[in-house]
């Protein structure tokens, strides 16, 4: 009765998450049916490692939207990290570490700042990111004037690749022994996002701090009366939002070995993650979804763009049917709206 | 691949950048051969005449046989984007993959998958900064020198030598606006004259261009030439719209630009014409099969300037009063045997659409 | 006069301030122009009509964004909406530009309100959408048919040449300002518009049809949007990819600037107005100082916060 | 000690941009009481408990707890310090659970994060401790009708384990069974020697139920006493600070107009099924009915707002249901609605009271396609002076105006548009006794007019003092339709609770 009822109110809240991992299910095998090397690890990985960042990037996107604000400056303080993170992270283990660190602490800090003009300032969180956004690009032009870095070469091989060479790069120990067989083929990029990702934000989800995150956007002053902490969450949410998408920087840099102060790219960015938010079926008014679902809803957007590459269309033509495709899955969700029978019920 | 010793094959279209450059050699693989072309993004005209000019150049007789696949994709400014699709045709077991690269860094990965699985990358236009894969490119850096020197030898015709220069930028933070403006810097400091340089940004785009040099007029008054690395007609119109005399002008090979210019020589807007040519994808691509073949290859490949002065525009030659604006006049290169002319990508496919 | 100013209302706050705020640009500019140059060019009437002039085009672009922003929407399709409306009235060319660059505004403003206000869909998720198919007709377009790109003279007159020694843009700019300071003040859908951008559930049991309301004010963005197209490539001569690019958040900006609540239902047009005028005015004034760009992105931002600080705080209601 | 009392206040005052809310008030209450605050609309009453429970601060004067000066700086920091209060909005989060908004601030933990078992079984147990096993602890709170809501925002304040429970309209649209239930429990907290403070606008319940009362009037604390040292019109008088006369306005003489508004098996979603009923012009009708039976949906239905509505409706000559609001409200039918819920959904509070008043009648304002300032002008003065709306400036916004205010800037919204028939849903819900009366003689003035009026209340009284007939509705259906002496409150309640229906859902 109990496990019941939880269970259809888990689906009734994760409708849209649920409907995304299918939809992500189904493209993603047809995509390695079609693949002459389909089901491979060679083609998980090359899979993985182009989906990290937009993975991190909107998984910050979606804490500030669960508030029911929007943060227009995750893909800038991507950049920004991923900047400061070609300068950082090189030299001996020890400092290749420490740079990672700073690096994080760096955008989870931006984040912090965010969080703060926003609850302090009291302006609306959309209209402060992009002001904000600017400030962090601006700041990594001033890092890295142009594109580069040294990035340790051998750290960008052992993260982009299978667990195998990742042992073999720092000859942790013999990659071909047997025990290690079964799980030698998992791309580490994928652990990366499951490790960062899922083990942060799960538990995250499950504080007060988490819940009174998803409250406010329910309904702030409900939650304000209820005596929840609505600075603190407010706070906390921008600022872990800088941390994932401090975290999609850092990976950025390690897979191209450098920064990049690409001001489009940060935008491209930003406007995918919003994308990616509402394909994982969190609500832009906020109160319902979550991380995961936008970890889905990133892969479908990215997968949609892999079938470029073994459809033959015509190059001028892609475009157009990105942006279709990229349209009607965005509408997927307005079928329940022609379902609506109290017209009421539109406008929440 | 290999790296050999020189020469390589069919020197007049495959120049190596200078004395230094090195050789390399893949192993000879039996055509047809699959080959894609990764562009990164996709909103302009050149990048739209250059996928026009791929398309074409692969349907050409001299090369149509030699090629059993041939695949582009756009990217979008997305590095991570550009590298999944590279890595993603090599697993696909294509032989050559020709690419603008959206960074100067951050192929290393590919790179190394590339000659693992022996296929050929050959980044172009956006070149990176590694020497080792096989490049195209126009040197980027001899463009500003010869922008720059040619507005000094016609102010010198003037009488001048010294003078306030706009420089119109292009793309903050991009190589090749680093390249181009240091090269005119240097060039024009290399006279020792009394020159002063205003910068202003035109993001390579003809409203932005437009736009500041409008502004930089209005707040400088005139200046004695002016040097725009983008969005040259533009900034020519500013000039007009101000009311600002005609000045020698150091621009890019934008039609417009070139058909101002044949039409205001004479009141004093001396132009020269250098541009990044759409069809460099068209000699990539030709690299691309060649070094397939086993032939050893330049491992920077250096394209001639297109060069077009003031004095040598002649419509329908190298610039054409009939087509847009937006047009860029260098698409052939004759000694390649490309020769796929602006006029002939348009008509090609208004004859596709009929 | 001292009434006046303690009747202050706050919603004159913004206005106000970011007046100042252009005096403060122009002064700097003017200090750093004296020092380098000796000349003051910043107040002469010559530069500030030239800068009304390119300013026109974002002041087009953000009335219509405030409609959009005013009912708690947001239009992200304002890029690829100008710059197919220049790109298809200049490749239509002749007699037929103008009203077809407005039809393809008019077009998008009504797809773009349909999936808002029909679908239901977030406009800003929706919008993004629009702009990107946008973008893939253009590419399409200007791959495939060899389209023709000049701007018609018509075009070239209201954008490029001046009347009495004003430039037309701005009388166009006027124009649209006051056919939107009527729609909003002095007509059902202008009031329609606030109704519903406070409290859609509210104003539909009014009998407000916010639908229509919803779709009209997408349809007017895409109206100023188109119309700022076609006069840009007037201004430029031929209309080109990419033209749009630097008007979306510029223009978002000026429309918060402005004091327009960026969830809707409440905001003045003559914000908008002098908020253009300041992004304009700083951005020039950035250009003219050679600032770097990242020190030129630094001040932007922080002059959207520091703004924001000093008007923009939100009030919060308890009863809300 | 004893003697000392719980909380004490001494000097509050609190401004509002240009409204006065309180005014030096001194006030008090002990434990083991429950204490009633009576007002009008706007007298301060919500205001007072907001400063007490943390939501605002004062301007001036000071607070003790059992003695001790306090200053709470939000509700979290009251709830610490026992004083719990339910508001008068509610303040449940809407996407969360039952059992997540029952322990939303404190709830159990394990190993730093919410323990979801505990939390449910609490949940459990306070939900069965008001009788409201019914509730699910996984449910949306969205899910839940209005009277469950309340009754979960009960069990969330009990949960808290409070010294001082505060009360604001807490019980305004629960059924007659859970306001029992609410009653027991309060007594039992009595018992407890818990400090309660009730505020109602019905007289009833406050009879019922406490001990003590205060009153207030424009802001300031007028008396306290205890119960029975005053009769029901001194208080009314002390409330309003005038006589009130008779409760409703006389009925006229029975007499049946012809049908305006007829609807017949009308059915939607299986919350409608098969509703039949006729108004006739001049009539009031009203609708009765425990709580969630329909008559939302009925008149949501007939104002155009529900989809795929099954039955027929006739207004007038007119016939079929209007598809939207903005149809029903125009020629030839001229149907308004007062909406449940005037925040959300009569209302656009940040907007000013003149914006709202004409939000339903633009193009009465009008010339040509241009709204004309004089005449709007003259059109709000005109509803202010009609409704006697207590207000600072018509440009003020709505939301600084006291509920009942809110509800009569509503009303007076609707009959700016001279509508023929009006649908009011629970019109009186918490507004004070002299505001009621108004609105009563004001129904009954519409009606007069010759308008048809379709009436919900939760209020029997209301329903037999206002109405010419009553229709009762059960399980979306009309079950019963009382006229004259047959309008009593046994009818109404026998009839509510389906007890003479020969439907096979009464045997059962
Ligand atoms: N709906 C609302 N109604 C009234 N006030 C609100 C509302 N929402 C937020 N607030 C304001 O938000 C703030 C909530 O502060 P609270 O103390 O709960 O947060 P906090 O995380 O504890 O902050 P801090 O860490 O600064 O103490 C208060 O200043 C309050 O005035
Ligand atoms: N946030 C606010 N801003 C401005 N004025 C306010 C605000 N809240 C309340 N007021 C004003 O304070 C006065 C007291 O309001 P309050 O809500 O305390 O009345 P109340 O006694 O609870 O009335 P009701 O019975 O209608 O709920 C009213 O005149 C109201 O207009
Ligand atoms: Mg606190
Ligand atoms: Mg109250």
């Amino acid at each position: 009765m109990t496990a019941m009822s939880a269970l259809s109110t888990n689906m009734r809240q994760n409708r849209g998450l649920y409907g995304a991992v299918i939809l992500l299910s189904i493209i993603y095998l047809i995509y390695n049916i079609l693949h002459p090397r389909g089901f491979s690890s060679a083609v998980l990985i090359q899979n993985a490692n182009e989906s990290v960042a937009i993975v991190f990037v909107a998984m910050a996107q979606t804490i500030p939207v669960l508030l029911g604000g929007l943060d227009l400056s995750v893909g800038a303080v991507m950049t920004l990290a991923a900047c400061i993170a070609s300068v950082l992270v090189n030299g001996s283990p020890l400092q290749i570490v420490f740079g990672m660190v700073v690096t994080l602490a760096a955008g989870t800090a931006f984040g912090l700042c965010n969080g703060l003009i926003v609850v302090y300032g009291r302006i609306q969180p959309i209209i402060a990111t992009l002001a904000t956004g600017a400030i962090a690009i601006g700041l990594a032009l001033f890092i890295r004037p142009k594109p580069g870095g040294d990035i340790d070469g051998d750290l960008n091989w052992a993260l982009t690749n299978s667990l195998w060479d990742f042992v073999e790069t720092y000859g942790l120990f013999d990659p071909d022994a047997p025990w290690f067989a079964p799980v030698a083929w998992i791309p580490v990029p994928l652990l990366i996002i499951l490790v960062f990702g899922v083990c942060v934000w799960l538990p995250f989800r499950r504080t007060v701090l988490g819940r009174t995150i998803y409250a406010i956007g329910s309904a702030e002053g409900a939650a304000f009366m209820s005596g929840l902490p609505i600075n603190r969450a407010k706070v906390a949410a921008f600022t872990l939002g800088g941390f994932f998408a401090s975290c999609g920087g850092l990976y950025l840099a390690i897979q191209t070995a450098s920064g990049n102060a690409d001001i489009t790219q940060a935008g491209a960015y930003t406007l995918n993650s919003i994308a990616a938010v509402v394909l994982g079926g969190t609500s832009l008014l906020g109160g319902m979804g979550g991380a995961i679902g936008s970890l889905i809803g990133a892969l479908i957007l990215r997968v949609i763009s892999f079938y470029f590459r073994i459809l033959s269309i015509d190059p001028l033509l892609q475009p157009l049917v990105e942006g279709i495709v990229l349209l009607a899955a965005v509408s997927l969700g307005a079928f329940r709206v022609l379902r609506v029978k109290n017209r009421l019920e539109l406008f929440r | 691949p290999e790296v050999v010793s020189g020469p390589g094959a069919d020197p007049s279209c495959f120049a190596p950048w200078n004395a230094d450059t090195k050789y390399l050699q893949w192993p000879a693989q039996d055509g047809p051969y699959r080959i894609a072309v990764v562009n990164g993004f996709v909103g302009n005209t050149w990048r739209i005449q250059m996928i026009k000019t791929a398309k074409a150049f692969a349907e050409d007789p001299a090369i149509k046989d030699k090629i059993a696949e041939f695949k582009v994709v756009s990217t979008g400014t997305d590095a991570p984007a550009q590298l999944g699709a590279i890595e993603d045709f090599i697993n696909q077991g294509f032989d050559a993959i020709v690419t603008i690269a959206v960074s100067p860094d951050g192929f290393d990965r590919v790179i190394r998958l590339a000659d693992r699985e022996n296929v050929v990358l050959v980044p172009f236009d956006n070149v990176l900064d590694t020497d080792a894969v096989m490049q195209v490119n126009e040197d980027q850096t001899e463009m500003g020198r010869q922008w720059a020197q040619f507005i000094i030898d016609e102010l010198a015709a003037q009488g001048k030598t010294g003078g306030k220069i706009l420089e119109v930028r292009g793309l903050a933070g991009n190589s090749v606006d680093r390249d181009r403006s240091a090269a005119i810097h240097e060039t024009f400091d290399a006279t020792g004259g009394d020159w002063e340089i205003v910068e202003v940004v035109g993001n390579w785009d003809d409203g932005t261009a437009q736009k500041v040099t409008a502004d930089a007029i209005a707040v400088h008054g005139q200046f004695d030439a002016i040097a725009v690395q983008g969005g040259t007609t533009g900034a020519v119109q500013a000039l007009m719209d101000a009311g600002h005399p005609m000045v020698p002008i150091a621009g890019e090979s934008e039609n417009g630009f070139r058909k101002l210019v044949a039409e205001h020589a004479d009141d004093g807007l001396k132009g020269i014409s250098i541009g990044q040519s759409p069809g460099l994808v068209a000699i990539a691509m030709k690299a691309a099969v060649s070094a397939l073949e086993g032939n050893v290859m330049p491992q920077l490949i250096s394209v001639p300037l297109p060069v077009a002065t003031y004095d040598e525009l002649e419509d329908g030659l190298n610039y054409w009063s009939d087509l847009p604006d937006n047009f860029f006049t260098v698409n052939e290169f004759p000694p390649c045997g490309v020769n796929i002319s602006g006029p002939a990508i348009m008509a090609q496919s208004e004859a596709d659409v009929n | 006069m001292q009434s006046a100013l303690l009747h202050l209302r706050s919603e004159d706050k913004p206005v106000l301030v970011s007046a100042g705020f252009i005096v403060v640009i122009l002064v700097l500019g003017t200090i750093y122009t004296l020092y380098t140059q000796g000349t003051a060019p910043l107040f002469s009437p010559n530069y500030l009509l030239q800068q009304l002039q390119t300013g026109a085009f974002l002041g087009i672009v953000a009335a219509g964004m405030m409609m959009v922003i005013l009912l708690g929407h947001i239009d992200l399709s304002i890029p690829w909406t100008l710059t197919a409306a220049a790109m298809m009235a200049t490749a239509v060319g002749g007699d037929l530009a103008l009203p077809t660059g407005i039809a393809v505004g008019i077009a998008v403003g009504l797809v773009n309100g349909i999936g808002v206000a029909y679908l239901r869909i977030p406009s800003m998720i929706f919008t993004l959408g629009v702009d990107s198919v946008m973008r893939g007709l253009m590419v399409w377009h200007t791959g495939g048919f060899a389209p023709q790109d000049q701007a018609t003279p018509l075009m070239r007159f209201l954008a490029a040449e001046k009347l009495f020694g004003v430039p037309v843009a701005i009388f166009v700019w006027a124009a649209v300002s006051v056919v939107i300071v009527l729609l909003l003040s002095r007509t059902a859908f202008g009031r329609s518009i606030y109704a519903t951008g406070n409290r859609e559930a509210a104003a539909y049991l009014s009998g407000i049809r916010t639908r229509w309301v919803i779709v009209g004010a997408f349809v007017a963005s895409g109206v100023c949007a188109a119309t700022a197209g076609i006069l840009l490539a007037g201004y430029s001569t031929k209309a080109y990819q990419g033209m749009g690019n630097a008007y979306l958040l510029p223009a978002i900006a000026a429309v918060v600037i402005g004091g327009t609540r960026i969830l809707g239902g409440q905001g003045r047009y003559i914000g908008t107005l002098v908020g253009v005028t300041l992004i304009v005015l700083l951005n020039s004034v950035l250009s003219i100082m050679q600032m770097p760009e990242a020190g030129r992105q630094v001040i932007y931002g922080s002059v959207i916060v520091g703004m924001l600080l000093v008007y923009g705080r939100d009030t919060r209601s308890l009863s809300g | 000690m004893s003697d000392q009392p719980f909380l004490q206040l001494t000097g509050i005052s609190k401004h509002f941009a240009g409204a006065r809310a309180l005014e030096n008030v001194d006030f008090a209450c002990k434990r083991g009481s429950i204490h009633a605050v009576l007002g009008e609309n706007g007298a301060g009453k919500s205001t007072l408990i907001k400063i007490i429970a943390g939501v605002l601060e004062p301007d001036s004067g000071a607070m003790f707890l059992e003695g001790q000066q306090v200053r709470f700086s939000n509700p979290a920091e009251a709830n610490s310090a026992g004083v719990v209060c339910i508001f008068q909005e509610l303040s449940l989060v809407p996407d969360l659970t039952v059992a997540d908004n029952i322990s939303l601030a404190a709830p159990p933990l394990k190993f730093g994060m919410i323990d979801r078992r505990a939390q449910y079984r609490f949940a459990e147990a306070v939900l069965a401790r008001i009788k409201c096993e019914d509730v699910d602890p996984n449910a949306l709170v969205k899910d839940l009708s209005l009277s469950r809501r309340q009754m979960v925002e009960i069990a969330k304040a009990v949960g808290k384990s409070p010294k001082l429970l505060i009360l604001d309209e807490a019980t305004s649209a629960l059924t007659r069974k859970d306001v029992e239930t609410v009653y027991g429990l309060l007594e039992d907290l009595r018992q407890d020697n818990v400090a309660s403070l009730f505020i109602s606008h019905r007289m009833n319940e406050v009879e019922r139920l406490c001990d003590t009362l205060s009153v207030f009037r424009n802001g300031r604390h007028v008396e306290t006493f205890t119960k029975g040292t005053k009769t029901d019109r001194e208080i009314v008088r002390l409330m309003i600070g005038r006589e009130v006369d008779a409760h409703f306005p006389p009925k006229p003489q029975a007499e049946r107009t012809a049908p305006h508004l007829q609807f017949n098996d009308l059915s939607w979603e299986g919350r409608l099924k098969g509703a039949s009923l006729s108004v006739g012009k001049g009539e009031i009708v009203g609708l009765g009915g425990l709580d969630g039976q329909g008559q939302k949906e009925l008149m949501l239905a007939l104002f155009g707002v529900l989809r795929g509505v099954e039955g027929t409706v006739k207004v007038g000559e007119k016939t079929g249901a209007p598809l939207s609001p903005a149809a029903a409200k125009r020629e030839p039918r001229r149907i308004c609605l007062v909406p449940e819920d005037r925040k959300t959904e009569g209302l656009m509070l940040p907007m000013s009271i003149s914006d709202n008043l004409l939000a339903a009648s633009y193009s009465r304002v009008s010339v040509g396609p241009f709204i004309d300032p004089a005449l709007e002008s003259e059109a709000v003065d005109a509803a202010i002076a009609k409704l006697q709306i207590k207000l600072g400036s018509p440009q003020d916004a709505v939301a600084t105006l006291s509920g009942g205010n809110q509800q009569k800037v509503v009303i007076a919204k609707w009959l700016m548009t001279d509508p023929d028939v009006i649908l009011l849903n629970d019109p009186t819900r918490g507004i004070d006794v002299g505001t009621k009366q108004e609105i009563y003689r004001l129904m009954r003035e519409l009606a007069d007019e010759g308008r048809a009026i379709l009436f919900y209340s939760t209020d029997y009284a209301e329903l037999i003092g206002c109405c010419d007939r009553v229709a009762i509705m059960y399980d979306g259906s009309i079950v019963a339709e009382l006229a004259g002496a047959a309008i009593n409150e046994e009818a109404i309640i026998g009839a509510s609770l389906n007890l003479h229906a020969s439907g096979p859902e009464a045997v059962s």
